[in-house]
């Protein structure tokens, strides 16, 4: 009871990766135990200094250093929330709250790993924690790629950019398809457009996606009922055709959601 | 010091409890908070069928607050009786559930319902203004305030707190109303009904197109309504609005609010309910408040 | 690029005017931003003879907005038909004189007063929260709205703006009241009645108790009034409440304003209107906007 | 026309004077003429970085650096604003508008100028530019004066307390009725009933005393009426018996306003 809490984080470093795409590691007192608890696929609530943004950021866990107590996230600045965060400097403290959400089942065989635009860190994390059978699909706008390096001590990278400028040129399905991927297990995280893809393409092949969804949050803890997705099935939390992203997700068994 | 006050006849260990729907049932903040600490918890609105709410987006932030469309989706009243009345009662905290319906009938059955029930007040939602049908409708018109009040007071086993909505000309009207059809006591404030658009993508920010709007931008109308309300009814009131410290706590109490509610507040200090309690305590303890009573309506 | 627009028959340069009361007569804001950049300068209310105002503290801050109670001090019409009118007709700006009373006579008296002036719209204020008598009382009730309307256009030679309350049930409603009586156009929103208490002092922090809220903490409330109003009738409105950047003001114009107001963001910037303006225009280049119009009321 | 702007100021530096009780020294752009243009009596509005809080802050001008385009404040901590501001380190910048309103005219003959509490800053800066034949009262609650010292090179200094622990005790007019001190005109700040004091001594006396106001405000540049304060006459901007304390004083002749 009572065991969760805001977490008052430390800026560990941070830097920009691509333009208006910034990677930050946070550190966390050793006895919160917010590092040692994550696992791929959760995600922390990052709360603004400035007091007329009051609700928090939902934002993927990238990697996961327990021996050292740290998160890092990768993001990309899409509003004033994340522009203040990418003023941040080392030394520099940010409450967050964490890790939140169920994170991805880590399966047997092979595995697709596939990350479009700024869904792509958190598959670095799940890259990482897979260790094995590993092929990652990354999708990129254009040639200003990031991220793309880190992964390959652990996977086998493949590269789609919607102009063609790297890789396959279209979408990572493209991509699969040109390469002729064999995947057990598909793990997506994404634009809407592309998981919808993946789940068609899971459909297809008769194989297990695990899709990692957005949507506006509230509460980020699922007290507040904003950020609900549709369910195949009444959810046993709700008893509606709902599921909380922030709780029972943000990933979702492909089959139970509708996108 | 003593921070007990009596609320429509039930006695809470101190002044505060949560605002519907930001809380659920309290099973996911007692991860933050000990639930023990509460005066009260209220239940997010629970009708007599499940509900599904609206499409997404259901919130968005804005300036020092947030709109919300959620649309009351709820489980319905079975569920709730089966799972989160049980949770509650392993706590040693009052329950306030928070009743919504499209017709009075809905609401009604929910009441009948509940009186077999082992929680200590309702709390009726006329005053939601994200759904088409019912909420809002009856807030807005002192009529339909005195006779679903008369209705659902006729079969309640309960304790009734009426909700209202700031959504009117006169608070002072529809509060008058609810104690004519025979309120127990009323809350407010709910939700100022907003709108955000986004210039970017040419699109409201919510589904809904509109959303009720909370958090600390709205305290000061919800101060001036407690205060107007208060000085309108005998009736106690449950004031919130925009609460985020002990000190805006204090603020509804002495406008004349016998309880409040930490709403909007919890998404951003999951830990706010409990540290309004220990600052409301810091605050009697430096100014030598021995009962928290003495500042209810203090301020003239 | 162009930016002008035509509002109740009057040609503006841009969409861009002062909310009544925060910009006096445009002499002291004159030293921080050129008048003859904005679409329209619109002037504190004025009645037929001086007031004196409310005690002080007159103003204080809230989250992310303030609160006032001025009391609308002003000269009255004959010091400031000498004196402000003569200022303002130095600058290539369209004037805009706010006009307030306690009774329908008292602003028939200014109304009439100022048809022999030279200026180019007239916005009676039935919407103030600080005063006792008139003020608010016309704005709350339709059929007010209609008659004190029509008994100041029967006697106003230029376009008439009826400037309405947001604290009512429906503001459809007032509109088209406003829109029945021969409005020209209406503006919104005043201000919100709020109350702040300061819990130390155990006191208002207004000496006038309640006060009008402003400033960005309104804004959802401003543009959802904006958006139904502009939907509920076919003049054009001037919308306001909370706009602090070109962003705001575009949010405003998307949800069917006219012109907007810069209001209480001119005390926390004091070049507020005119970065506004040039914010527009950005934003105008960037996205091949080449007419305002094109936006106005564009997200349905 | 348009000669007026809001400027950034640099924190030159920053200290503690006593408890709750700051110095700041602000750097101005040399273009920007804050400093050169300013005379005592005169204040900064000096706007909060975080945004829930929009109102300027009021803060009376204590010293005026011309050749180096800087001005100084001395401010107690009264809320959240002025803690804001007691955060600020060198090299900070802040958001400023003035200087404003009208400052102190200075006089030939025996000036006593009057300071009560966080009143006596700005005395420092009056102290200075009158140079000859001044002497100040310095009120304080108790022994945790501040700024005495530097008065010293410029005036005879006198003291009050509350509690008596330092000089007279008693308030001002105590002081400068135990001290006997002559004077043709009074300059004064200070809370409420210290300027009652001082008008009804300057009546009493039949001398000139020149008292400093405050009231809360909005705009702080004579536009929203925020600020009144009630007038013998009636005043020639309102044409009602009201002044505007941010841009008619807030230095005002006694006899012209009702304290
Ligand atoms: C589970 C989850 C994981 C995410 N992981 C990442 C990540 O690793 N890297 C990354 O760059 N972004 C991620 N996002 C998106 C990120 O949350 C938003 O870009 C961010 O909240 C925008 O905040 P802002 O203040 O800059 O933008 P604004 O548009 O100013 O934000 C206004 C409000 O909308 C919310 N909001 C805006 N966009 C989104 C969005 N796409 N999803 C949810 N809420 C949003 C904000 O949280 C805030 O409450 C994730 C979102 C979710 C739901
Ligand atoms: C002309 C003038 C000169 C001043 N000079 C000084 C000075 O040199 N040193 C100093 O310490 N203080 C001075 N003050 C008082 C100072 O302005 C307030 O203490 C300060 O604004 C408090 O801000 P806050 O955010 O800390 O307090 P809060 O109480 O949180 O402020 C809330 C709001 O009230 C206003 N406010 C609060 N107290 C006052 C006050 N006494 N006067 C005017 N507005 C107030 C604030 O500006 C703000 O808008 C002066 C005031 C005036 C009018
Ligand atoms: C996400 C959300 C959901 C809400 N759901 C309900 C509800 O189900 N029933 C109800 O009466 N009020 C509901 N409210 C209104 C709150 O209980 C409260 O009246 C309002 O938010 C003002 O308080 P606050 O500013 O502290 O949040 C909801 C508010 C929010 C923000
Ligand atoms: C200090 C102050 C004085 C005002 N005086 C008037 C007035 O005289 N007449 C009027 O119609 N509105 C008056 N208003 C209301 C504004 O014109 C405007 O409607 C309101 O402040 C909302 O806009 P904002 O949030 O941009 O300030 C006043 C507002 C403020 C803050
Ligand atoms: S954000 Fe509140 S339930 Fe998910
Ligand atoms: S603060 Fe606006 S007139 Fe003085």
């Amino acid at each position: 009871m009572a065991d969760k809490m805001k977490s008052t984080a430390t800026v560990d470093s941070q830097v920009m990766l691509s333009d208006g795409i910034y990677s930050m590691w946070l550190k966390f007192p050793k006895e919160q135990d917010v590092a040692s608890k994550a696992v791929p696929g959760q995600f922390i609530s990052m709360y603004c200094k400035e007091g007329s943004r009051l609700l928090p950021r939902p934002i993927s866990i990238c990697e996961i250093n327990k021996e050292e107590s740290m998160l890092r996230v990768v993001y990309r600045i899409a509003g004033q929330g994340t522009k203040e965060f990418s003023t941040m400097q080392a030394g520099d403290t940010i409450e967050i709250v964490g890790p939140l959400g169920n994170g991805f089942a880590l399966k047997e065989g092979k595995n697709v790993l596939i990350g479009g635009g700024i869904g792509i860190p958190p598959m670095l994390a799940l890259a990482k924690a897979l260790k094995k059978d590993v092929t990652v699909v990354l999708g990129y706008r254009d040639s200003n790629l990031f991220l793309k390096e880190e992964f390959e001590p652990y996977a086998k990278v493949v590269i789609a950019t919607d102009d063609g400028s790297v890789g396959t040129k279209g979408n990572v399905i493209d991509a699969i398809r040109e390469e002729e991927l064999e995947a057990d297990t598909l793990y997506a995280c994404g634009p809407m457009p592309m998981l919808r893809g993946v789940k068609a393409y899971a459909e297809e092949k008769d194989i297990l996606a695990q899709v990692s969804l957005e949507e506006k949050m509230a509460c980020g803890i699922g007290a507040c009922l904003g950020c609900v997705c549709q369910s195949k099935e009444k959810d046993s939390h709700s008893h509606v055709n709902n599921k909380r992203v922030c709780k029972d997700g943000p990933v979702f068994d492909a089959r139970e959601i509708i996108l | 010091m003593n921070l007990s006050v009596d609320f429509a006849g039930v006695e809470m260990k101190n002044p505060v409890t949560t605002a519907s729907g930001t809380f659920g049932s309290g099973a996911e903040f007692a991860e933050f908070v000990d639930l023990n600490e509460l005066g009260a918890v209220t239940t997010k609105g629970v009708a007599n069928v499940p509900w599904e709410g609206n499409p997404t987006p259901r919130v968005c932030e804005t300036y020092g607050g947030m709109l919300n469309a959620i649309g009351l989706q709820n489980p319905g009243i079975d569920v709730f009786a089966k799972r989160d009345i049980p949770f509650l009662k392993q706590y040693d905290t009052k329950i306030i559930v928070n009743v919504c319906g499209r017709t009075t009938k809905d609401y009604v059955e929910v009441v009948e319902r509940l009186s077999q029930e082992d929680v200590d007040l309702l709390e009726i939602n006329i005053s939601c203004p994200n759904v088409k049908a019912g909420g809002i409708a009856f807030g807005q018109d002192p009529k339909q305030v005195e006779k679903i009040t008369s209705e659902i007071k006729a079969k309640a086993k309960q304790p009734v707190i009426m909700k209202l909505s700031p959504n009117v000309t006169d608070i002072t009207v529809m509060a008058k109303a609810a104690q004519e059809g025979g309120a127990d006591a009323i809350s407010l404030i709910n939700t100022l009904t907003g709108m955000k658009i986004d210039i970017n993508r040419r699109a409201f920010a919510l589904a809904n197109k509109t959303g009720g709007m909370s958090g600390p931008a709205v305290k000061p109308v919800a101060v001036r309504m407690v205060y107007q309300a208060a000085h309108a009814v005998t009736i106690p009131v449950l004031g919130m609005g925009g609460i985020a410290t002990a000190e805006d706590a204090l603020e509804f109490i002495m406008a004349g609010a016998t309880m409040v509610s930490i709403g909007t507040a919890n998404f951003h200090n999951p830990t706010a309910t409990v540290d309004v309690i220990r600052g409301m305590e810091a605050f009697m303890q430096k100014n030598g408040v021995k009962d928290i009573k003495e500042l209810i309506g203090c301020v003239e």
